[in-house]
């Protein structure tokens, strides 16, 4: 048993850095030269796509290079992809697609020149994913699906290209088979998009109307009917992915910083005890959790699952991400009231919608309450 | 002992209740708060009709002599209709600086218009670098012969863009966190000197910084006694808290009875979600929170309105407790609405904003925990 | 509104104090002459049974002077009466039970000669309490049922002259139906009691073997079949005592002292900001329970009835008495492990069993979760 | 970076194992904690004899050389089986003071008895006025002399009855909550002017109170430097911590596994209690709460064997954690076993006596938060 990491991965952890320090654009340039810097990070040797397999141009990464990778761009806060071409739709194309839908859509995901987005959610069918509507039936000559329905929840569906989308292409036997995973362009004519404003004040989720859209079988994955398998495995990941925990931990180094600038009385909020103690609850239960994805991470490189303790970082990891929001609600005191324009101190501006945004993390994803029903029940064993 | 309302406070409700229930539905609310000054003048002219504005004024300053009591009837139900008008800054706020700090000629002088409608009040004490600590004032009056002179800058100042008199907060002696040296001031809100920067809040109602750059007032502005006014700063403050923390127990009652009404008619996994049990007894303890946090704030209500020595010491653990409890009732509101509780489309969102501001009013819930175990 | 009382009832409140002021004993006498001061409360005009009707010979207090009456007993720690006899079966009794019946037990339950106890709870129905099986049948001849069965947690059994049991003469139909009231001496030979040891350390709680009791028809309360109706409405009445707010509040100042007295660093144990914090977020809580109970009382003495706010009090109350308990096994620091010599401070040496003891709060009459399915149910209206 | 198990600590995991479920069913536990010494001499032979006594300490000293990880190895298997013999007191806590503190002489006459088993022995450190910190002591040990006569009481002094030799905290220098003036001293247990006071803990073990009375020791008592002890104290109480928290992990794991398996098979309300969705999603949070603690003692373990920077933090950290997941998952075990819960016939109600004493020990989950925010 040993904490640290391998001399060979100590390396590699300093060639990330080294790459960061030499090609990560600074200051205000972080926002007009992203491009240079994505394609720093493919010349380097797929870095761009650090998930992905050597067959398909990434970098084949270890486990270990992965967890490393990854909370080396977190910590210098790297700007992210957008995540559902990467890092959602392609494994399932890796996984499933033929050979022509690879080398068809695989290219403009990478090099970010189609966006996607993901259309799985519905109305009636919230963390019971499974139970969706949208309807595709088959033309007589077998060509084309007609598709019918409506999405909702679809995150940048109103800049999206392109959307991959469960469909139902039959209602007989249990609800997660008949489910066939489409690739749908949004610039059809029967495509409709509407906005949904939500609690924190911003545009990012859609509803999104789909009418007598004609959608080519060459733009099914796989086989019709089995679409929720080939959904599901990804489900898993992107919860996974949502613990958020190296973010946490500098969300939480950030909220204490905002806090030590907050006078109260003779000394700062960060000397309030309540708030300390606050904050020291929260620092040890995050510490706890950063080595529990450590020790799945260990078993993963070990060949083994990811073990059980996975299953609790979504949960646990969202929950502290809202914790870490209501710190910082707090700190801006009086100005938690305020909207818009930017009154008190310079944190506050964002405080309160970060807390009120942040209340989506325990919905989106699988909910938390859906969460402990599958882990009573895969993990535990408990009908 | 009696926890019964009188006749009067029944009509009362009742007559708030049927307001709110005419006039207060989302969509009419999200149209008032898209308006300039984010509240219905004519609704405020209405409210004075009905005598809602004199509630609390004393009978001899042309009242109806009404208690916190009272005050707590009519929040509770505005509460519920997350009514927009400016009642807490006018008639609680400012109504309070005047009527207990005011003298004869001051509350002849001023009193009539606020309880007529034509007079928008507010009150100016918080400061940046108070946090939520009340005695903790830069904001100076410096002496200047006859005159004060008024430097400072206070902020979230509610509904000051509508107002005509703000109850101003100034150090006139002493050092920064000081109680004594506070004097309180009423001012024309036009006056030389004043220059404001307005926005919306988070819940869609109105606020502004305020910045006084050598306002010039006269012992004529000052409401009660010149440096002791810490006191009736407290005093206001606890007014205002009471009245904010029956309007979150109306917001309450809202949130845990759409949540009810919502999950019975949403189903998941081929059941209602009220059919779960993990979501049966999130909404029980969201009806214990706030049976719990009604109960307080009717004992805290009644010891101010009877002026009990107990008071000071209820009124933190009421400030505390409402914090705990809204924070929970809001949260597991939002989340048992799922997607939708994050929506701007059903009113869970905005109770959820309003409760959220509450909590950032005349002092958090940790700051009152904090002054409750002092 | 008025948070007042009237002044009938502070001259009612006058003349308790006045009367425990005049009637308890001091120091150990308390233990010593207890039976003194029972007589002295019968003689005040049937201040023993306090709750009992006028015709029964007790004192028809309002529920004001009830609430007041009781407060004071707690505050001044008053030598408690076992429940069993004079508060959960004397009202069976006197609503259910025939003029022979009241005549033979009333009295020895009020001077408390004979000692009862409940016989409810069965090993296989917990908090579903009408799952029981003790079988009671009836002889050929009508005159007896022959009872066979066990019940469980059966307090202060060792002790007892006499049960009251719920049986089941049918099993037919719901099983709500077909349980019916026997009271049943414990000195049949076919009573044998079993001593159960429980977290604390104590016997207070037993089992009870019932084998071919013989049981005259004349010892069954009311009718046959209806025991379960008889015997619910007082549950209710039992919960709502087990809240114990007002030795909640007795018990937090307690709890205060006692970690006065703890020194830490240059001050004690309450000043001690997490400590101190906790305490104060009780106190809250606790301060709003005692209201509700003040505002239940209220719609109760105004002919109403005690409202849903009632329904919280057992729930919240248990949890409260819980945290009180926690609050002194912390003050007691490294003593919570020592058992039985007292060493450390004097407090320290019922803190941890008074913990250990506490946990059954939310357990016995009704588990804190039946409770709330109850609430949901009843209250909110939840299916 | 390896998070397995070597294959030595695989081989004495499952030796540990081995032997808790050949030797610790409940009944049999309490038969042990019935006898006068409270554990069995037999089974501490046996210990000698696997090698586990000699475990933690160097080769050089003809111990196994194992680090923390070894120790947490076995605490965790101990935690299980609710292991009632000396180990935390003779090998954590005095086998640390003698070779983290000891001289050469020292570690050459005291080791090898406690390696083979023949030598018990305790650290007498607690007293009253201290509560939970570590550098309150107002046993003293004055200098007369060539030798030092040490006077004072000290509390809870684990499997002191038994004990051949005692490890003793006393001032030499100083002033009640000085860390400097603190000395550590190694006496026998019969030596003249000790006087105990014996009593059984909550949890089955045994301790005593014990007073020194002009106990007169030599500066050979001395280990380490004199006046300098406090470090070696914070060593001591960190390895103990370390080693609680193992065996407090362990028993969490029997604790949530147990009470699923008696959810599955106790029915109420003709379903069994497993199948309701509140009872399922509170073992998950159980899960939860022990897979927390878990990570963060085995990280904490690490961190000391290889003596980080970061220890003395992660360690406040993790008893703090331990604490607040014990207190939870006992509690719902308690609760979800009803009234067989509250029995001492299930094991249930012994492991939760066992976790709230381990919360008692080095400092309750107040404590160490307080600390860890310090």
């Amino acid at each position: 048993m040993d904490i640290e990491f391998s001399q060979e991965d100590l390396d590699f952890e300093k060639e990330v850095q080294d790459f960061i320090e030499n090609n990560l654009p600074k200051g205000m340039d972080l926002w007009t030269k992203r491009g240079e810097w994505f394609e720093a990070l493919r010349k380097k040797g797929g870095w761009d796509v650090s998930k992905w397999p050597v067959e398909f141009g990434g970098p084949g990464f270890t486990p270990t290079q992965r967890y490393i990778f990854d909370n080396e761009m977190a910590k210098n806060s790297t700007p992210p992809q957008l995540p559902f071409g990467v890092g959602m739709l392609a494994p399932i194309l890796m996984n499933y697609g033929s050979k022509e839908q690879q080398d068809r859509f695989l290219p403009g995901i990478r090099d970010s020149s189609v966006n996607w987005c993901q259309g799985y959610s519905e109305p009636g069918a919230g963390s019971d994913l499974a139970n969706l509507k949208t309807k595709a039936e088959l033309t007589e000559d077998g060509k084309h699906y007609i598709v019918n329905g409506q999405k909702i929840w679809t995150t940048l569906a109103h800049i999206a290209h392109w959307m991959f989308c469960l469909v139902r292409t039959s209602s007989t036997g249990v609800k997660q088979e008949g489910i066939t995973f489409l690739l749908i362009p949004m610039d059809d004519p029967g495509i409709e998009v509407k906005p949904i404003i939500t609690l924190g004040g911003s545009h990012t989720v859609n509803e999104v109307y789909i009418t007598d859209v004609k959608v080519p079988v060459e733009n099914r994955i796989g086989e019709e009917g089995k679409g929720w398998t080939y959904a599901k495995g990804l489900l898993i990941h992107e919860r996974t992915g949502l613990a958020g925990i190296q973010n946490s931990v500098l969300a939480l180094e950030k909220a204490k910083e905002n806090a030590s600038s907050i006078k109260v009385g003779d000394g700062t909020l960060l000397d309030v005890p309540v708030f300390k103690n606050k904050i020291g609850a929260l620092e040890a239960e995050l510490l706890a959790l950063e080595f529990t994805e450590l020790r799945s991470l260990a078993q993963v490189s070990a060949g083994g699952d990811p073990g059980p303790e996975s299953s609790i970082m979504k949960l646990k990891g969202t929950e502290i991400q809202q914790r870490i929001s209501e710190l910082n609600l707090e700190s801006s005191g009086i100005y938690a009231a305020a909207w818009g324009n930017p009154v008190g101190p310079a944190f506050a501006k964002g405080a309160t919608s970060g807390y009120l945004g942040a209340r989506a993390t325990t919905i989106y994803g699988g909910a938390s309450e859906v969460q402990k029903d599958v882990i009573s029940k895969n993990v535990l064993g408990l009908g | 002992m009696d926890l019964s309302y009188t006749e009067e406070q029944v009509l009362l409700r009742d007559s708030v209740q049927k307001f709110v229930s005419d006039k207060y539905d989302i969509s009419e609310r999200n149209k008032l708060t898209a308006t300039d000054e984010g509240f219905s003048r004519e609704h405020w002219n209405q409210f004075a009709e009905l005598g809602w504005l004199a509630m609390p004024f004393a009978e001899e300053d042309g009242g109806i002599g009404g208690t916190p009591v009272d005050t707590m009837v009519m929040m509770e139900e505005f509460g519920k209709g997350l009514v927009v008008e400016p009642f807490l800054a006018t008639i609680v706020m400012a109504g309070t600086a005047i009527s207990e700090g005011g003298n004869e000629k001051q509350r002849a002088d001023l009193l009539p218009g606020i309880m007529d409608g034509s007079t928008i009040a507010s009150f100016a004490y918080a400061e940046q670098q108070a946090h939520h600590d009340l005695n903790n004032i830069v904001t100076t009056a410096k002496k200047d012969g006859d005159f004060f002179l008024v430097n400072g800058t206070k902020s979230v100042v509610l509904n000051a863009r509508s107002a005509d008199k703000l109850i101003v907060t100034a150090r006139t002696s002493g050092s920064e966190q000081d109680t004594d040296g506070i004097s309180v001031f009423v001012v024309d809100a036009d006056a030389e000197g004043i220059s404001r920067s307005d926005y919306p809040t988070v819940d869609g109602l109105r606020a502004s910084e305020v910045t006084f750059k050598d306002v010039k007032l006269s012992s004529d502005n000052v409401l009660g006694e010149l440096d002791k006014g810490f006191p009736l700063v407290q005093k206001i403050a606890n007014r205002a808290i009471l009245a904010l923390s029956a309007e979150a127990v109306g917001a309450m009652e809202v949130l845990y009875q759409d949540t009810i009404a919502y999950t019975k008619q949403r189903e998941q996994f081929d059941h209602p979600l009220s059919e779960f049990q993990v979501l049966k007894h999130r909404m029980t303890e969201m009806f214990m929170e706030y049976s719990l946090a009604k109960s307080l704030c009717m004992k805290a209500t009644m010891l101010e309105s009877q002026d009990s020595a107990e008071t000071q010491r209820t009124i933190h653990a009421l400030k505390y407790l409402i914090g705990k409890s809204t924070r929970f009732v809001a949260q597991n509101a939002v989340q048992l609405h799922g997607g939708m509780g994050m929506t701007e489309e059903l009113r869970v969102a905005h109770y959820f904003k309003r409760l959220t501001v509450i909590d950032s009013q005349f002092g958090n819930t940790d700051h009152h925990l904090t002054e409750f175990v002092a």
